[in-house]
């Protein structure tokens, strides 16, 4: 196995074990969109669009207490490095259904009955924990569109690289290393709306990797925040830049 | 009032009378929080395969069928076997299965499935390279859900190791002139260890496991974890459009290895007690 | 060709050429089903499932003086020797079809009229003559839903192998013979309701075949009665194991 | 009384008398009970394919094209070149044919043509093995139903046929580097024989052959069978929620016998007369 | 590059630059369509049905003030040299939306409302140009089946092969030459109603070939009204033979 | 009045506001009848890819990626490597999208994109063979409609002819084992010249190009020409279901000619502005 980590605990990247990728979030990328944002967390690049709370067709579908929640997270052919037929897989039709999970519990469907909420998810380019990303840029978007929120969704990716617990696992530390476990929560509430594993993990590792993976969700919040802020306030009224 | 608006206070009634059952730690079949339903296993049952499992984990039943075939190997694993996992829930298996393509529920059951096999590194996929880069063992796993009463996640699971524990394969070999022969020795497949999943469900702030379809009707979130031999988890996945706590995981994650080892010896038990019968 | 008949007449299984494979079914093995049944005939082994009569979706698919009988025969992915992907082909789609043109006959759909029957049948292993065994068993878990029946519907098939009229092919004879004729019959009303023919059969081979195939069906039938008695009144009190 | 239930009363109103009818021998278009109506055959009218032919049977129109390729044998049967029936029945061919894959009717249509081709061995698939199990002819034959006035087995089966018969193809041959190649020189399909298709249509009591589509709505049952030039039975397929007695069963298979042998000299003669005119 | 066309200005099948393909069509070849035609352009051949105006399913897809007019252009399998599997291609998707907007204008579908009509073009071989061969036999149809129409549509491309500009080019010429350019006109109303270019012409090219196919466009409408009216009148009554 | 009938009213109106505009030579957003919106054109911007583009006409956003991967040349054309051109209109693009595969209308955006491209000979496909026959270069390029504001096909055509001026790969050889190689040199990929797509719409009896969204909606036809560097007409498509008269044809050739060459220098100076940036 290749070494991941040298000997000045550096990653490949350059980065510290616990020390995410650089991070950009922008809001009301998409003219037609009732919400849309655009994130880059490393060599990710996802734009998402949020059109809703809209009519259900057909109409049997709709609830009639709450509106329901769609997500399609795709990945452009080009955004990886052999070119993806446009077809969506079996892992873009789990990971869809992971992320329509990890963003329900924070927004209050109740609000629209008889309504459907589309979120959509295009990976112009993936490069490792795509689905957090895409996760934590889909909450900005929703918020966005304005639709009621219980609370914002981060979240963050941590696991294990050449026999440490590392956060943020890029495209050739998922691949090559130990375990890869994304996380998402809601950083007020304090509660997990995503959580997956997959690799090896000791009682102590899972543990450290929790916990590093929360706090990392919880830096990436303020980022959700202030680039919401920006959009709405403007940058230079907030003082935040 | 409406007959959609009478069953969603139905539906919420259901789940306030389970919510107080659960309270005081019973469940509607009087199992405690942390008991399986029984589990019975049969395997060697379908002759055409190379390993067979029927599981039974209540009124759940699955079967599963392995088949060894040999084909290419992925370009960036050219010396590693391959492992391919499908599930159908079939039509037979509930009143609201439908016949077509595997849909959403269907494609995550066998990720789930597939990742704690391979995660935990169960079959050597190393083992299974005849010529690397050009010809290896696919390893096939085919999950047929026969009938539903909840906890698929682990009784696929479960009927997945069981089938490839008693896997039986002929021995290939390269013959002189580069072509793949086939000996008449029969083996195993490579086997690592037994990965055992545990899947629980969060019902208000109780967790039980082994859920059953009656009890996935109101869960607020389910919850699996696929531990190894060790007690290292290899696998996990949260599903459902609810939440855990940080105290709950970590719960969760003490709960899975805790039962792993008792299924794990129960499924020993019962795939030895098909090996005699 | 490979000769499949011995000097002594017997078949490579050790049976004579009238002779019927092993058979065994049971009543009632799947929990959710409405009516199901569970057989084995030869290496054959299959499930099937009734749901019904139930609601029709879509509504205007629904016939106002009677239900619809829907049929699916399906094989699992490890029921044959080389790994059979998981959509119908079309081999199982012709299947489908005339298995359920075989039972309908037997069914008084106008007792249940707006409504769908629909019959599953899983083939769990396939050996020769899988459609025959898929309609004695159907038959039994239709009847085991409690559908109205005029008569059960057996199912046998008779052939031609090694130059001889043979009775309910297996796996190699139907490959490797000359001619294969599934039949299925009404015992009690001595009508035909599946009847199908593959190979080359001389006007006396086809007669002889025929009425192989119907004295075998009239046997199988036999044992589909002992399966729904053993269930519903129990093995002992009738006296028949 | 609705628009439906008027509807299901003038069907079986038209099936009375349609029963009548047949109880004195006759029928709606005047022809005899085992009468076929007129069938017209034009082969080689697609100068792209190898073979060809559009056939009537009254106004039920078919065409049928053969495409003759290279291709790989399956592995079990090394030394045989492959055939491949497809049919579809156009969305012109009727106001109640739909556009999209062809659906369950159009499947049974094809395999049964497919069978009647297969199992009468008309086409030497022994001769059209280039290299044993690896490189063959491929004979695919696509037929279109163009126009459907009831009984597209037989028109199906006729076309197939004429096609088949009448096929041209490149003589091909493996050269000193084992590379196919393909001479001038033109040569048929081998041929062994001409299986001739038969359906027949029980309505009531009475059986009648070449059934039209108003024939078809009221049948009870449809049978088929295929007839070499022996006289064997060689394909059958009973169709249609309906059933036959055993008499039935026998008798159809006499008329079978009996008409294939008329047909099958009708279409001789037509295809003969293609060839000169 | 072949030469395509001779010292003597002659084309690979004998014809002048400026010369049409021998022309053939039929009125009223299907028995159960509402119109249909048949027509033979060079080795083209191509059969069109029509169906309707007739009721709309799914009812929502009714306009309240006009009919929708649906085409599919599909190819036999048979009709092209390397046998075509019969899903329909993208090629056949493009092609059956220009034929359906360039017969479109000719049609008066405001005087049936909530209605569709359906043409169905099946290409039994094909030759170069059988789009507009397509369009000028389902223009036929579509007056067979009584339709309401504006005008005749005609079709006919022109383009360049050896560097001359030529007209109605086979198939050979259409995959050998420099630029094939379908078009279709209203005759009496001398509107385009389809334009498609493939490959290179300069602006005088395009010009002479723009003429050249309009005045071949003018000599098929003569063809259309000759059929339409040998069927509607007799042969001998109207003497155009 | 129904909302059905109400809205066909309100959509005439519309068109008769716009027509009237039209006839003052103003446009809705105060442009000129022959004026682009503004162009901005982003180049390299995915570094995975070979090369990519994200093209804004107005708000009309379109991202282009290039791939270029090793395969095999089409039989007819052994010494061509091979030109794949995909578009997806995301559901991201506007409230009308769907997922899903491709419909008519982006069967025929991509058609006419690569239309464009191949028929200019942009780039020199007989400089992409390996082994003539067998291994060819492959080159793909994925359209990616972000958000719609009209004009899809000259947008679309911009991020392609952008993504492919920009394109980088590695240089492939051929070794002394017959191997297919990769060189650490990077090449761009062989280009001809540029191509430029013009579309325009006519409303009424006026035409104009650059149509939005609102102006697609009332349009009567829409036609594209797409125009080489030595301004040759190498594409064109008229779509919709509307007519054009020969005058409007000629004129569309004419403006087309001359918008051409303007866009052509916007585009160069952007991918310019880019490649120093």
């Amino acid at each position: 196995m290749k070494e991941l980590i040298n000997e000045k605990g550096l990653r490949i990247d350059g980065r510290k074990v616990d020390e995410l990728r650089p991070l950009r979030i922008e809001v009301g990328v998409l003219k037609n969109a009732d919400g849309s944002s655009y994130i880059e967390m490393g060599k990710n690049k996802i734009v998402v669009a949020v059109y809703g709370p809209k009519e259900v067709h057909p109409k049997h579908q709709a609830l009639p207490d709450r509106s329901i929640l769609r997500c399609r997270y795709h990945m452009a052919p080009f955004s990886v490095d052999v070119r993806k037929p446009p077809q969506p897989s079996r892992r873009e039709i789990e990971i869809s259904k992971v992320i329509r999970e990890a963003l329900e519990p924070a927004l209050i469907l109740e609000e629209y009955p008889r309504t459907a909420i589309d979120v959509y998810l295009e990976v112009l380019q993936a490069d490792g924990g795509s689905r957090c990303a895409g996760i934590t840029a889909s909450a900005v978007a929703l918020a966005d569109a304005g639709i009621s929120m219980r609370d914002m969704v981060a979240a963050c990716a941590a696991g294990k690289v050449s026999g440490q617990v590392v956060l943020d696992l890029n495209d050739v530390e998922d691949k090559e290393g130990e375990a890869d476990m994304p996380l998402a929560i809601m950083p007020n509430l304090n509660q997990v709306t995503l959580l997956q594993l997959d690799g090896k993990l000791t009682s102590e590792e899972f543990e450290r990797a929790f916990e590093m993976a929360v706090k990392a969700c919880r830096v990436i919040y303020e980022a959700q925040r202030k680039a919401l802020i920006d959009k709405y306030f403007g940058k230079a009224e907030v003082g935040e830049e | 009032m409406s007959a959609v608006k009478k069953s969603i206070v139905v539906e919420q009634l259901r789940k306030t009378q389970m919510i107080e059952l659960l309270s005081k730690e019973k469940r509607l079949d009087n199992r405690g929080l942390m008991d399986f339903r029984p589990i019975t296993i049969e395997t060697g049952i379908i002759e055409k395969a190379n390993g067979s499992a029927r599981v039974q984990v209540g009124n759940t039943q699955v079967i599963a069928g392995v088949k060894i075939e040999l084909g290419e190997p992925f370009p960036d694993t050219p010396d590693k076997g391959l492992l391919v996992v499908n599930t159908e829930v079939l039509p037979l298996a509930s009143a609201y299965a439908e016949p077509g393509p595997p849909d959403e529920d269907a494609i995550e059951l066998a990720r789930v499935v597939d990742r704690g096999v391979r995660e935990s590194y169960m079959i050597d996929l190393s083992k299974l390279v005849l010529i690397p880069g050009r010809k290896v063992c696919v390893v096939f796993i085919d999950v047929n859900v026969l009938n539903i009463d909840g906890n698929l996640f682990d009784a696929s699971s479960y009927a997945t190791i069981a089938s490839i524990i008693t896997s039986k394969m002929p021995k290939f070999y390269v013959d002189e002139n580069g072509q793949i022969r086939q000996s008449e020795e029969i083996t195993p497949l490579p086997i690592n260890g037994i990965p055992i999943s545990i899947t629980m469900a969060r019902i208000g702030e109780t967790l039980i496991v082994d859920p059953t379809s009656e009890e996935e009707a109101v869960m607020d979130a389910r919850v699996t974890f696929v531990v190894d031999e060790d007690g290292n988890l290899c696998a996990g996945q949260k599903g459902q459009p609810g939440t855990l706590s940080f105290d709950q995981v970590k719960l969760a994650t003490e709960i899975a290895r805790t039962k792993a080892k008792e299924i794990r010896e129960i499924i020993k038990k019962e795939v030895m007690k098909n090996a005699k019968g």
